[in-house]
């Protein structure tokens, strides 16, 4: 499997972020997005998934399931973590894990992955915000898509959170799947980097 | 299929959980029943003529209110993304949740309409054809609300600009409700013919709805 | 390119600006023509001299109607074809459509004070029209509460094909419901039942505000092209004050790496 | 030539008067319009944007 | 003062630019008038005998529906947690975001009065009746309405249930509006009366608001 | 200068997050509050600025202003950053030093020190996760606190980013001013670290 971009333009807001990026991941592989801010990280993964239209250039992904867009095939986690408040925590996961089609998902085990079954009934508005972020990557769990796109994933993660997620990520590595990430902090994990904008 | 239905429970789970459909939405059917005597003074007469007007004008702004944040939310938390990358179709999905919030907000309208047709004055007859046009032309606005609720996500603006843009579609749905509505009251008119345009209004917006509210989601991304 | 596609737009630019002349010259004679005949037009036995009103309302009336069409073609070009003309053609329809919709709406309403006793009724012709000038109205205020030209016009252009139900409604309220308002006689099957000395000055002026229309309706897209211009050459600015910026942005402790990139 | 129009003389006239102040007011702002974005335009260029000049341009204004 | 007055300008300034406030709760005015003649039917008499009412309906649910998001904006976004730690008094500043909403969202209704009596066949000794007790009630209706908005903060929820737990405060406003424009119409009490009571509404709410809000905020920090 | 806490507990949702805090922090003197995801680190940032009310407990600050309340000494930086999505960048920033009584502020300058000036014209809907981040931190310029708590300030800036911030960090410090932060990442000043809720 593999995912390429050729001369990948983006334009947000009719200003122009990046230009003429080339990209390329295959499977197994992790890469890291780096830049300054503003640079267009986090627009570069949007385009992958789908959210965005690129203003030129193609992005492909090759090896996977024909009958399926290149964004049906991704898990995206963003800034914004797809919670509602009002649910409980197990609801909130479960509603995912049905929606998203993972029908054999254990919603207790991917809290427990993930350190949260303890919190499985309180309503998600009283997570804090760390424990927010480990309930969207148990989102990542809950279905098998080869490619991930993270946002900034360990944001608000404590040193025991962050070794969980590479372990998470690391599995995922192991059964073929891949990786793109945007971040400013070490992934913990083996990956090549993609600087977009010149050296920051 | 699954897909659809999660989506559905989910959305009047919550609509029922924090109030923000069902209960909320009757209340203020209420209130505003309970204003219109206030407004229009105490002549019984006159407010029995007057009750499915009400009645129609009511459940039409208790609707649209609950409608502008139906895509909003999502928006907000990211949930939509989500939604739009999915297996679903957005379609698909832009009609459920339209059905879970008619479920969840515009049903229990219709249930407290004999009851609000007590206040006004209505005897079981009236009442009856007020709730039976209700039954038939809330899916309208419901669905055509909807289109308004997707481009206030597009826009990045909530609440009254959609509510701007949607009223003007929704004036037929409330002549006809009423029309019909006071047919069955008074007459001359025949129910039947106002009351089945309701009905061609509401299956019109059915499928126009989803795939517009779809069209302006999937232009509007960003 | 994003900076909206200069090619075409400038070849726009170099046409209309040879043919804006012509056209607003034919507008004005036509006008004259139109206005001289509707002035010298007999009364009519029934309704008087009020019925000079009918040589501004009806062309306002059908305009109404007419720009409303434009826009929901301009739409479908924004929609399917992307086209970089379609939503400026469109944004700068829906001011002059609105005017025309005042129009005929305050010239509808001055006749049928003399003609019906009153300014108002609530009949099917009279609110479709007034709803339309509602949606023009609320396409302005999206179209301003926008800043993003590009957005804003895919989300006008749902709308605007949305709201053209209203043209059917509009055009046939009369034959539908029983209403005040009289039914077609000039353009409906079978031939004109108006007289020749009310119908020559109408369809005169007819033409005239059609030909106001187009010279408007051009003249404000140029606007409207030299407005993104203006738009697209401040963001250059700020993009390219940015590229002078890097580097200057942290006063403490810039790395080597950073110091690179300016 | 004077016309006589009638008792309703004052609702033709309005009628008019709105149609010309209305179109007036259109090529006004439209006028108005062109000036201003043209200016803002030569502005713009004066100060050293082009449409095609990008980045190489260096100096900050 | 100064914090107060760009408080003021900010809120307004964000009410003009996204058209958030003013122009659209104008046109929802405008289409609530608009879609009651289509509810009650056309009868140019009836209509000009509920216009007052009509009027007064309208401009109470535009004001109020705009009002919801007064403080949930700022408390989703934090600003309102800095707010209440600043120098300023919460009560001030309660009062300013009132005001500020009141100028952006309230006075253009005034200002759009004359143009609605037209299309429901008022005269103009009624017309000005009405934006007379507009003028004077309308502070009533947000320095009221604010109380709702602070308490759906507090209760994390918005729109609707604001609006039902507000509707209740401001129905006095409407029947003294009402009522003083009707005697100015029509008699037979005198216009006076009830105009003065509905001044004295307007200033109680103009203390007790503030305070309310400020309260209500405070005791339900989060 | 001296802030100080005494047998704090917090009680949110019913339950206990901590009890029996006890802290200090003088002038010049930074504190990181550690500890794991959901240990309260937000919470006790919050009873500093006033925004919740300690279960038990007392909070000081001696030899500050005795004419204002604590929070009304604080810079309080939270998870959510307070801008106007609708309002430009140089307008979002204007108002919260015309706001917070900053009367000299320019706010040039102020962007300028974040690395926004180019951006002043934007509307903040625009800006990009660090880009916001840098904003908010624009505020801690435009009025002097003593106090500044932050909350995971250095949350999606880049490494130029967390050079700026440090560096204004020092200058707050060496100006008398103490800071409280709740991080998970290093802050990149010398700090004595407060751990809530036991080792991770
Ligand atoms: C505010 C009030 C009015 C509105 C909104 C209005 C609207 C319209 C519209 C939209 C049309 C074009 C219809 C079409 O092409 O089929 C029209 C045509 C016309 N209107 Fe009105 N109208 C109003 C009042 C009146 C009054 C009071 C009269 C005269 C008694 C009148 C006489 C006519 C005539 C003669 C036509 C031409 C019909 C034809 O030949 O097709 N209108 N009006
Ligand atoms: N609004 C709330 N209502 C009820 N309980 C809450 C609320 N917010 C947080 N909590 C609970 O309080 C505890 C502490 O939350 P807090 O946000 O202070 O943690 P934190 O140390 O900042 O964590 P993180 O490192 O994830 O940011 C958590 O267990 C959380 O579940
Ligand atoms: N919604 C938007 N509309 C217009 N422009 C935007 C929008 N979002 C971001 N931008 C612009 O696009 C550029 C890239 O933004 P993006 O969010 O991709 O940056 P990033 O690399 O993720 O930055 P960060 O490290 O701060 O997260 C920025 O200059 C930003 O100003
Ligand atoms: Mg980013
Ligand atoms: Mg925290």
């Amino acid at each position: 499997m593999q995912l390429s971009g050729r001369g990948v333009s983006c334009v947000r807001g009719e200003r122009e972020v990046f230009s003429g990026l080339d990209f390329e991941a295959g499977s197994g592989e992790a890469v890291a997005v780096v830049g300054r801010n503003g640079s267009g990280k986090t627009s570069l993964l949007r385009l992958i998934a789908g959210l965005l239209i690129p203003a030129g250039g193609t992005i492909a992904l090759d090896g996977g399931d024909a009958e399926l867009t290149l964004p049906e095939q991704c898990h995206y986690l963003g800034h914004r973590d797809a919670l509602k408040p009002a649910l409980s925590v197990a609801e909130n996961l479960t509603f995912w894990a049905d929606f998203l089609g993972g029908e054999r998902f254990d919603t207790g085990k991917g809290l427990a992955t993930v350190g949260l079954d303890h919190a499985a009934d309180l309503p998600a508005a009283f997570l804090s915000a760390g424990q927010r972020r480990r309930l969207s990557l148990a989102r990542l769990l809950t279905v098998r898509r080869p490619v991930w796109l993270l946002d900034e994933p360990t944001t608000a993660l404590d040193v025991a959170g962050q070794d969980m997620f590479s372990g998470l990520m690391r599995g995922h590595l192991a059964r073929g799947g891949l990786i793109v990430a945007a971040t400013h902090a070490p992934l913990g994990i083996d990956s090549r980097e993609l600087r977009i904008g010149g050296a920051a | 299929m699954t897909a659809l239905t999660a989506l559905i429970r989910r959305d009047i789970r919550i609509a029922l959980r924090v109030g923000g459909g069902a209960l909320i939405g009757v209340l203020f059917f209420l209130t505003v029943v309970v204003l219109m005597p206030f407004a229009v003074g105490p002549d019984l007469a006159l407010l029995s003529r007057l009750g499915p007007a009400i009645l129609w004008l009511g459940a039409l702004l208790a609707s649209l209110l609950t409608l502008d944040r139906l895509f909003m939310a999502d928006h907000e938390d990211g949930s939509l993304d989500l939604i739009t990358m999915s297996r679903t179709p957005l379609e698909l999905a832009c009609a459920s949740k339209a059905l879970a919030h008619w479920l969840a907000a515009g049903l229990p309208l219709i249930v407290a309409t004999p009851v609000l047709g007590l206040l006004l004055n209505l005897d079981m007859v009236a009442t009856g054809a007020v709730a039976l046009t209700l039954l038939a032309g809330t899916p309208a606005l419901t669905f055509t609300g909807m289109i308004g609720a997707a481009l206030a996500v597009t826009l990045h603006r909530g609440g009254l600009l959609m509510a701007v843009l949607v009223l003007p579609l929704s004036i037929p749905v409330l002549i006809f409700g009423v029309a019909a509505s006071q047919a069955a009251i008074v007459g001359p008119m025949t129910f039947g013919a106002p009351f089945s345009i309701l009905c061609a209004l509401s299956l019109v917006s059915l499928v126009i709805g989803p795939f517009a509210a779809a069209a302006s989601l999937k232009h509007g991304l960003d | 390119m994003t900076l909206i596609d200069l090619a075409n737009p400038t070849r726009f630019l170099a046409l209309t600006a040879r043919l804006l002349p012509w056209l607003a010259a034919a507008t004005i004679i036509l006008l004259a023509i139109g206005l001289y005949q509707s002035a010298t037009a007999p009364d009519d036995y029934q309704q008087g001299a009020t019925v000079k009103i009918m040589f501004i309302h009806v062309p306002n009336a059908w305009l109404s109607m007419f720009v409303w069409g434009v826009m929901s073609i301009a739409s479908l070009g924004t929609l399917v074809w992307r086209h970089p003309l379609a939503d400026v053609a469109a944004k700068a329809a829906a001011p002059i459509g609105a005017s025309f919709t005042f129009l005929a709406l305050l010239t509808g309403s001055l006749w049928g004070r003399p003609m019906w006793g009153t300014y108002w009724e609530w009949d099917a012709r009279l609110t479709s029209v007034l709803i339309l000038f509602l949606m023009y109205l609320g396409l302005m205020a999206l179209w301003r509460a926008v800043d993003e030209p590009s957005r804003a016009a895919r989300a006008a252009a749902v709308l605007t094909l949305v709201g053209a139900i209203n043209l059917p409604i509009i055009k046939f309220s009369v034959d539908w419901w029983n209403t005040l308002h009289q039914p077609a006689s000039v353009m409906r099957m079978g031939g004109s039942s108006l007289d020749r000395s009310f119908l020559i000055p109408l369809l005169v002026m007819a033409v005239a505000f059609t030909l106001l229309f187009v010279t408007l309706h051009l003249a404000a897209m140029r606007n409207e092209i030299l407005r993104r211009r203006v738009r697209s050459l401040q963001m250059m600015q700020a993009s390219r004050v940015a590229f002078a910026e890097v580097g200057t942005g942290s006063r403490e402790g810039s790395t080597s790496k950073e110091a690179g990139a300016a | 030539m004077i016309m006589s129009l009638g008792p309703y003389a004052s609702f033709i006239v309005t009628s008019y008067a709105a149609a010309a102040l209305v179109v007036v007011i259109l090529i006004g702002w439209i006028v108005l319009d062109h000036r201003s974005q043209t200016q803002r335009l030569r502005e713009l260029e004066r100060s050293g944007v082009t449409r095609r000049s990008g980045r190489s341009a260096t100096d900050r204004p």
